[in-house]
């Protein structure tokens, strides 16, 4: 039911897109977000840090909580951590369900939970120096959705 | 009481180290925060705004006026930002 | 932008969300959806029919609206017609955006307007007869979200 | 007038072709769809109940007392099932 990976080595999202939605029949509707390093020039690499242990902990209480709400076939969550450049996949998430409603709302719910409840930080090498990504109230908000 | 105290991201940094134990005789993780903020001027520092903090005992995400019996490793660290 | 399919092959799902998310390194966040024909047991043919010129015509205003509405990097529609047997995937939808929210509304907006805006009919061979697929109102009143 | 009539799914079905020249005075879509069930029991069977069914004039979805005016392909089909 839960396929939840925390590694350092790129992932493929077009086969994780393909694997998870190969062979079934049972449930119609499948939903993705894949997360790309965003780059604006002035990046060079992005680090993500992570709290090792607690983090795949976090995870499955977060995909156990989306399950318990909506009617899922499956959830895949893979979170890379690590050095990055702009352009690399960070992370995707998978939902698989019977009603395209429950895929999307699951994989929106997995989304707003990863970003503001997982602990991962990431820290930008820019041009003109390194700084810590600061947490957005705006992600904080999101949680009041659900 | 014996505590594995762990710190990530900026407050990593600037403690200047990411594990260390802790002998503690507080009873929340108010109570050893401030026994931390006591120690050194880093600390002091470090944990000078608890509102930009988090905590987590035993890896689960926990208030900082959590009772600390039990516990063997509390970690410290900013607001998460993964995805 | 636009990248829109009707087509009767089938398509490679893994091998779309590769290459819609590949070598996007302004559009941080990708979403997609695939539909896949549910098979029930009794269910042995879905067969698709559709209005050639409106299908292509209705999907594109979609997607138009969607890129009026979000800020969006791509859109990507595939749909396909004719015969399909359970587990095989009928069409997909991809959205790419700098915003993670925009990139789930807009994929969310598109399914919902595909669902009851493009003309699609599905009919249903099963083991005890063939009959065409009824409009849900749920799925009309779906568009009142928006 | 002449006009292309297309007919989709159970309509087309029902009415036992999928695409017929029509003659027609009528100056909307109600007209000529009163016109067409004034034709044959198929025709007046399929357009029984039009909050069942929709159209599109000239692929465009529109509704059923929208003038034909310059109209050359009507198109009469029940809600979509896409996606």
């Amino acid at each position: 039911m839960f396929d939840i990976r925390v590694q350092g080595a790129p992932f493929d999202y077009g086969h994780e897109c393909a694997r998870f939605a190969g062979g079934r029949s049972d449930t119609g509707a499948i939903v993705t977000f894949c997360g790309i390093v965003r780059g604006d020039g002035a990046l060079e690499t992005m680090e993500i840090e992570h709290y090792p242990g607690m983090t795949e902990r976090a995870l499955r209480q977060i995909a156990k909580e989306a399950a318990r709400r909506w009617a899922l076939g499956g959830i895949m969550i893979i979170h890379r951590f690590g050095q990055l450049v702009p352009g690399e996949q960070i992370m995707m998430v998978a939902t698989a369900s019977a009603h395209r409603a429950d895929a999307f709302a699951a994989a929106d719910f997995l989304m707003d939970y990863l970003k503001s409840r997982a602990p991962f930080w990431k820290k930008e090498m820019r041009k003109d120096g390194t700084s810590w990504v600061a947490a957005k109230a705006s992600d904080e908000d999101a949680l009041m959705r659900w | 009481m014996k505590l594995d105290v762990l710190y990530f991201a900026w407050l990593r940094e600037r403690i200047g180290c990411a594990r260390e134990t802790v002998e503690t005789e507080a009873t929340t993780v108010s109570g050893l925060v401030e026994e931390l903020r006591a120690r050194e001027e880093r600390y002091t520092l470090a944990f000078s705004d608890l509102a930009s903090l988090r905590v987590a005992i035993d890896q689960e995400l926990r208030d900082f006026d959590a009772p600390l019996d039990g516990a063997r490793e509390i970690a410290f660290f900013p607001p998460m930002t993964g995805g």
